[in-house]
C-alpha cells in the first residue's frame, strides 16, 4: 500500500502482524477510511460480524494482493445500525445480508434487505450468533 | 427497463433445484425463459447450511479442527489447512518444514482431483457419459494415493495445530511418483477429450461469458475470476505452507466462457500435477509435528487457495478453551454474483453446462448464505448486471 | 422378483459436506460400474425405486425431503449414506437442522461411515432393492394429492411456484 | 393367420426389449465398465408394471393416461404390417404411407403426454420432441418415396420384393442415418435430457405408464430398423425357411442396428434442439432427393456403375 492508512483516516488503535494490519476506527469515519481503500484498489474480501459481549464489532477484510487489511468498527448493543458499503464495493451485499441474519445488525441503505441463510420459518428468533 | 420488470414472470419459470440432476448439491436457481433464451435468473440458497460457525464457538479447540475439515467434502483439505496456520499465527508457533511439504501435498492432491471430479462433471452436464466414466476411472488413482497417504478416501484428517498427523515413508513416495506420472498422461488424454472429442468447446464457445470488468466488480475468485483474466493466485500471492520454494505462475484465459473455465482448470490440472511430483521429489527430512503448550488471546486472518477459489478464514482466541469467533467465507459465496450475467441471455440447454463450468461448491457457501422470504423483492440479475444496487 | 434386479435410485442432498455425494457419484463409475445390478440414476422422482439421502437433513429441506418422498411411487425404499443423515453426525447441536433423517421419513438401510466407500454404498443399495420385494401394497403408499396438500398449506412461501399475479412491482 | 399375427407381436416384443439389453451392453463396454445383463430391459419393464402410478393432479387425467396406450397400440398395428423376419407381412397386405404415421405415433404420444403433464420441464420436452420429429422423418420419408416410386407401388409386399440398396444406395444411407434420432440416443436425446429438463415428457409418468410408454419407444426404434432393413435389403435376399430367416434378419438388424446407434451414444454428447433441424435437412435430405430425382430421371447409376441389375 503506498500511502499509509494512519495519516489518511483518524484511528483509536492500529495493529500489525506479519501480512496483515488491523485499524480500529470510530463509525464516522468510515466513509473515509473506504474512499481511501477505494482508491489503493483494494478488493472487498469479506465483511465479519462479532458479537463481543459487551458491543457489537464489525470487521471489513480487505485484501490488497499479499496483505489483508481490516477495519474494526464497534456497535453499542442498543443501536446496531451500520451505512451499507454497496455503493462501492457490489460484493459486500452478501456479507452484509449475513450481519443481518446472524447477528441482527441493522443495515442501513442495503437495496435488499432480507436475513441471509437462516430459514424464512424461523426470522423471528434471536439471531444465533449472539451471546445471549 | 421499467417494461421489461413488469412483464418478468409472465413468462414460463424453470426451477432448477433444489433437488435436480444436474446440480450436485441443493441450490435453487429460478430462470424465467422466453422460449429457449433465458431472460432472468434468481438463484437462492442455503439449504446446506448445516450452522457450522455457531458450532465452531461451542466446542472445544482441539474439535473444532475435525468440524472445520466437513464443511466440505471435495475441498476437506483446504478449510482445516487454513484454520490450523491461523492458529499458529496466533500463537506464533513454527510448523516444520517436512509439515509444511507434506500440507501442500495433500492441498495439491487435492487440487488434482478437484479438478477431474469437474471435467466428469461437465461432460456429464452435456449428457456426453464417456467422458464422465473416464475422468473418473482415472480420478480413483487420486483417491487410492489419498487412501494410502491418509487412510481415507475423503476425510484425510492429517492437519493438526503445529503440524501434519501422517508422515509419509520413503516407499509411499516413489508409489506416489509413479502413479503421478501416470497421471501427467491421463490428464494429456482428459484436455484433448474435453476440448477436442466432446463438443464442450463447440456448446461452449462464447456461452456464459464473463468480462474481466465484470469479475473484477463482482469479485470473482479463483478459476473462474483467472477465466476471464484477473491474474489473481493466492498461492502465488499469499506464498502459505510451502508455496513459498516454488514460483507458479497464474493460469489465466480470456473471455471467461466455458471453453476459458475448462483451458483454465486443465492447465492448473497439469501444473498441480508437476507441482506435486516436485514436492515429493524434494521432501525435507525432520520432525512432523511440533508441541504447543496453549493459544494465546489473539485474532489473524488469512487466505488459502481452494480448488474453486480464494477461501479466507478469520480466527478470534479469547485465552479460553473456546475459539471467540470463527468465519468462513468459501469461494463459492464470492463467485455467485459474477454467475448470474453469466446465465443471462443463454439458452436452457447451456444451463447445466454453465452451471458446470462455475463448479459450484454450496456446501462450502451454504453455511452462511442468501434465503428468499416471503417478500418477493429480491436483487434480480438485471439489477445485480446494471450495479443498480 | 424383477424389483431386486433394477432398481432405480433418486440422489437427493439435505445439506450434505459433499463428501458422501461423491462417493455415490462414484458408484456409476468404471471402478464400481452399478449399472451391472440394474442401478440407474433417474431424473425425476416419479421413475424411483430406492432413494439414497446424504446430509444431515436441514430445516430448509425438511419438507422438501417429505415432499419428494411422497412422490416416489409404492414400493420405495430409503437408504441413509453416511453418519449425517442416521445421527445428524459431527453437525449435531446445529440450529438449523431438524434431528437425523429417520425422524423426517422413515428409514431401510444405513450406510455408515464418515464418507462411506462406494462399495459400501452399492451393497446398501442392492440390500434395499432385495427389501423391495418383501413391501406390501398398502405399506407407506401415499397418494399425490398429499404432494399437492402440502403445497397448498405450504407454510414456506418462497416453496410456492410463483404465479403472475402475487408478484410485487420490482421496484417498489 | 392367427398364429402369425401372434407370432409377430411376440418376436418384436421380445425383439424389441434385447435390441436395448445389446445397446446397453455395447455402450457399457465402450465407456470401461461391466455391462448389465441383456434381459434388463424384461427386469425393468415388468419391474415398472408392478408399481404404483401417480397421476398429478393439475393435468387432465383422460390426455394423460391415454398417451402410453396410443403410443404402444400404435407400435403394435404396425408390427403386423412391417414385414417382419424377411417374411410377408402378418396381415398379408400392408400399406407404405399407413406405416409411416404409425411409426410417427410414439413421440406424438409423448409430446400429447409431456404437454398434458403439467410441468414445466413436460412443455419444453413436447416442444422439443416435436423439433426432433420434424427433423428426422423428413430424409425418412423422402428415402421411403424413393423407393415406393423405384418399386412402381405402394404395397410393402411389392417394395420388399426387390433390395433397394444395390439401386438406390444414398437414400439407403439417408435412412440409416436418421436411426439415431429416432431412437433419442445420446447425441439426440434431446427431448429427455435428464440433466436440462429433467427427462422431458417422461417426468410426471411412474409405474405402469412410464413402462407403456418406453415399450412404445422401443418398439419404435425396432421397427423402424426392421422397416428400414426390409426396404432396402429386401425379404429375397434370404431363401431358406421361416424360422431361419426370423433368426437371420433379427441377427443383422439386433447387432447393426444396436452397435451402430451404441457407437453415437458413446462418441458424442448432446446437440442442441436448435442444431438438430439443420444438422437433418442437410446432408441427408439432399442426398436422399438426388437418389430420388435420379432415378425419376431414368438414370440407373449403379446398373452404370457395377453393371449391377436389380436383384
Amino acid at each position: 500500500m503506498n500511502r499509509s492508512f494512519e495519516d489518511a483516516v483518524p484511528t483509536i488503535e492500529v495493529s500489525h502482524k506479519g501480512l496483515n494490519s488491523y485499524y480500529h476506527i470510530a463509525l464516522d469515519d468510515l466513509d473515509t477510511a473506504l474512499a481511501f481503500l477505494n482508491e489503493e484498489g483494494a478488493r472487498l474480501s469479506t465483511i465479519t460480524g462479532k458479537d463481543a459481549r459487551d458491543h457489537l464489532e464489525v470487521l471489513y477484510h480487505f485484501a490488497i494482493w499479499g496483505e489483508i487489511h481490516t477495519i474494526i468498527v464497534d456497535l453499542p448493543y442498543d443501536k446496531p445500525d451500520i451505512p451499507t458499503i454497496t455503493n462501492r464495493f457490489v460484493a459486500a451485499l452478501l456479507y452484509e445480508r449475513e450481519l443481518i441474519g446472524l447477528l441482527g445488525i441493522n443495515v442501513t441503505g442495503i437495496p435488499d434487505a432480507r436475513p441471509l441463510e437462516l430459514p424464512p420459518k424461523y426470522t423471528d428468533t434471536t439471531p444465533p450468533l449472539r451471546r445471549v | 427497463m421499467a417494461d421489461v420488470n413488469e412483464r418478468r414472470f409472465a413468462n414460463l419459470k424453470i426451477p432448477i433445484g433444489p433437488s435436480h440432476p444436474a446440480l450436485e448439491e441443493p441450490a435453487r436457481f429460478l430462470f424465467e425463459v422466453e422460449g429457449e433464451k433465458v431472460i432472468d435468473v434468481d438463484y437462492e440458497i442455503g439449504y446446506n447450511h448445516r450452522s457450522i460457525e455457531r458450532l465452531c464457538q461451542e466446542r472445544p479447540l482441539s474439535k473444532v479442527v475435525y468440524l472445520v475439515e466437513r464443511i466440505c467434502g471435495i475441498c476437506s483439505h483446504t478449510h482445516p489447512l487454513n484454520h490450523v496456520e491461523r492458529v499458529e499465527d496466533i500463537a506464533d508457533i513454527e510448523v516444520p518444514a517436512r509439515a509444511k511439504y507434506i500440507r501442500t501435498i495433500y492441498a495439491e492432491l487435492e487440487r488434482i482431483h478437484s479438478h477431474m471430479l469437474w471435467a466428469g462433471i461437465a461432460g456429464h452436464e452435456i449428457g456426453y457419459y464417456t467422458l464422465f466414466m473416464y475422468t473418473w476411472r482415472e480420478r480413483e488413482k487420486v483417491m487410492d494415493l489419498f487412501e494410502m497417504l491418509s487412510g481415507s478416501r475423503i476425510m484425510h484428517g492429517c492437519n493438526t495445530i503445529g503440524g501434519v498427523k501422517w508422515n509419509v515413508a520413503e516407499k509411499q513416495a516413489k508409489s506416489a511418483l509413479s502413479v503421478l506420472t501416470y497421471l501427467d498422461t491421463a490428464a494429456d488424454k482428459i484436455t484433448k477429450a474435453v476440448l477436442k472429442d466432446s463438443n464442450i468447446a463447440e456448446r461452449g464457445k462464447g456461452v456464459g461469458s464473463l468480462s474481466r470488468e465484470d469479475a473484477v466488480r463482482l469479485g470473482a475468485v479463483g478459476p473462474n475470476a483467472r477465466a476471464s483474466g484477473v491474474p489473481e493466485d493466492t498461492r502465488v500471492m499469499c506464498k502459505y505452507a510451502a508455496y513459498g520454494d516454488f514460483d507458479l505462475e497464474p493460469q489465466t484465459a480470456k473471455d471467461g466462457d466455458v471453453v476459458a473455465q475448462a483451458l483454465v482448470r486443465l492447465a492448473e490440472l497439469k501444473q498441480s500435477i508437476w507441482l506435486t511430483k516436485e514436492l515429493f521429489t524434494n521432501l525435507p527430512e525432520g520432525p512432523i509435528q511440533v508441541e504447543y503448550d496453549e493459544i494465546p488471546p489473539g485474532r489473524s486472518v488469512g487466505r488459502t487457495e481452494a480448488p474453486r477459489g480464494e477461501l479466507i478464514h478469520y480466527t478470534e482466541t479469547n485465552g479460553t478453551r473456546f475459539f471467540e469467533r470463527i468465519k468462513i467465507r468459501a469461494p463459492t459465496l464470492a463467485n455467485i454474483p459474477s454467475y448470474v450475467p453469466k446465465f443471462l441471455g443463454c439458452q436452457i440447454a447451456d444451463i447445466p453446462i454453465i452451471a458446470a463450468s462455475i463448479d459450484p461448491c454450496f456446501s462450502c457457501t451454504d453455511r452462511m448464505t442468501v434465503i428468499k422470504d416471503g417478500k418477493r423483492k429480491i436483487v434480480s440479475a438485471r439489477e445485480l448486471k446494471a450495479g443498480r444496487i | 422378483m424383477f424389483r431386486a434386479r433394477s432398481p432405480w435410485v433418486y440422489f437427493i442432498n439435505t445439506g450434505s459436506c459433499n463428501g458422501c455425494d461423491i462417493e455415490v457419484l462414484a458408484i456409476q463409475s468404471p471402478r464400481y460400474s452399478a449399472e451391472r445390478y440394474g442401478i440407474l440414476r433417474v431424473a425425476s422422482p416419479r421413475h424411483a425405486d430406492v432413494l439414497v439421502v446424504t446430509g444431515p437433513v436441514t430445516k430448509r429441506m425438511a419438507d422438501r425431503l417429505t415432499m419428494i418422498y411422497d412422490q416416489i411411487p409404492h414400493p420405495k425404499a430409503v437408504v441413509a449414506v453416511g453418519s449425517c443423515p442416521t445421527s445428524n453426525g459431527i453437525f449435531d447441536g446445529g440450529y438449523s437442522l431438524t434431528g437425523p433423517l429417520d425422524t423426517v421419513i422413515p428409514v431401510d438401510v444405513y450406510v455408515m461411515g464418515c464418507a462411506p466407500r462406494p462399495l459400501n454404498i452399492l451393497d446398501g443399495i442392492r440390500k434395499a432393492a432385495k427389501m423391495l420385494d418383501s413391501k406390501r401394497k398398502g405399506q407407506g403408499a401415499r397418494r399425490t394429492e398429499r404432494f399437492d396438500e402440502a403445497m397448498a398449506k405450504e407454510t414456506d412461501e418462497s416453496l410456492k411456484f410463483q404465479s403472475v399475479d402475487n408478484v410485487p412491482e420490482a421496484g417498489k | 393367420m392367427i398364429a402369425s399375427i401372434l407370432g409377430a407381436l411376440v418376436y418384436a416384443f421380445v425383439a424389441a426389449l434385447l435390441l436395448q439389453g445389446i445397446r446397453r451392453i455395447v455402450v457399457a463396454h465402450s465407456q470401461f465398465r461391466k455391462a448389465p445383463s441383456i434381459f434388463q430391459s424384461f427386469y425393468d419393464f415388468f419391474k415398472l408394471m408392478g408399481k404404483e402410478s401417480l397421476t398429478p393432479n393439475v393435468t387432465s387425467p383422460l390426455l394423460f393416461n391415454l398417451a402410453p396406450i396410443l403410443s404402444v397400440a400404435s407400435m403394435l398395428v404396425a408390427a403386423l404390417i412391417i414385414p417382419l423376419a424377411a417374411s410377408a407381412s402378418a396381415v398379408g397386405a400392408g400399406d407404405l404411407i399407413v406405416v409411416i404415421y404409425l411409426l410417427a405415433m410414439p413421440p406424438i404420444a409423448l409430446i400429447l403426454g409431456g404437454s398434458a403433464s403439467g410441468s414445466p420441464y413436460g412443455a419444453i420436452g413436447a416442444a422439443r420432441e416435436v423439433a426432433l420429429l420434424i427433423a428426422y422423418e423428413t430424409p425418412f420419408i423422402v428415402a421411403m418415396v424413393a423407393a415406393a416410386l423405384a418399386a412402381g407401388s405402394l404395397q410393402l409386399n411389392t417394395i420388399t420384393a426387390t433390395a433397394w440398396i444395390t439401386i438406390l444406395p444414398l437414400a439407403a444411407i439417408a435412412a440409416i442415418w436418421t436411426l439415431p434420432a429416432a431412437a433419442a440416443v445420446q447425441p439426440f436425446d434431446i427431448a429427455e435430457a435428464e440433466t436440462e429438463i429433467v427427462s422431458g415428457p417422461y417426468v410426471e409418468y411412474s409405474g405402469p405408464n412410464l413402462a407403456l410408454l418406453q415399450l412404445g419407444q422401443w418398439l419404435k426404434i425396432f421397427l423402424y430398423a426392421s422397416l428400414i432393413a426390409a426396404v432396402f435389403f429386401g425379404t429375397a435376399i434370404f431363401h431358406f425357411q421361416p424360422a431361419i430367416n426370423f433368426v437371420i434378419q433379427f441377427m443383422i438388424i439386433a447387432l447393426l442396428i444396436s452397435a451402430f446407434i451404441a457407437f453415437w451414444q458413446a462418441t458424442s454428447g448432446r446437440t442442441r434442439v436448435t442444431r438438430v433441424l439443420r444438422y437433418y435437412w442437410t446432408v441427408p435430405t439432399i442426398l436422399a432427393i438426388v437418389d430420388l430425382v435420379l432415378y425419376a430421371a431414368g438414370v440407373r447409376y449403379m446398373h452404370f456403375l457395377f453393371g449391377w441389375v436389380g436383384v
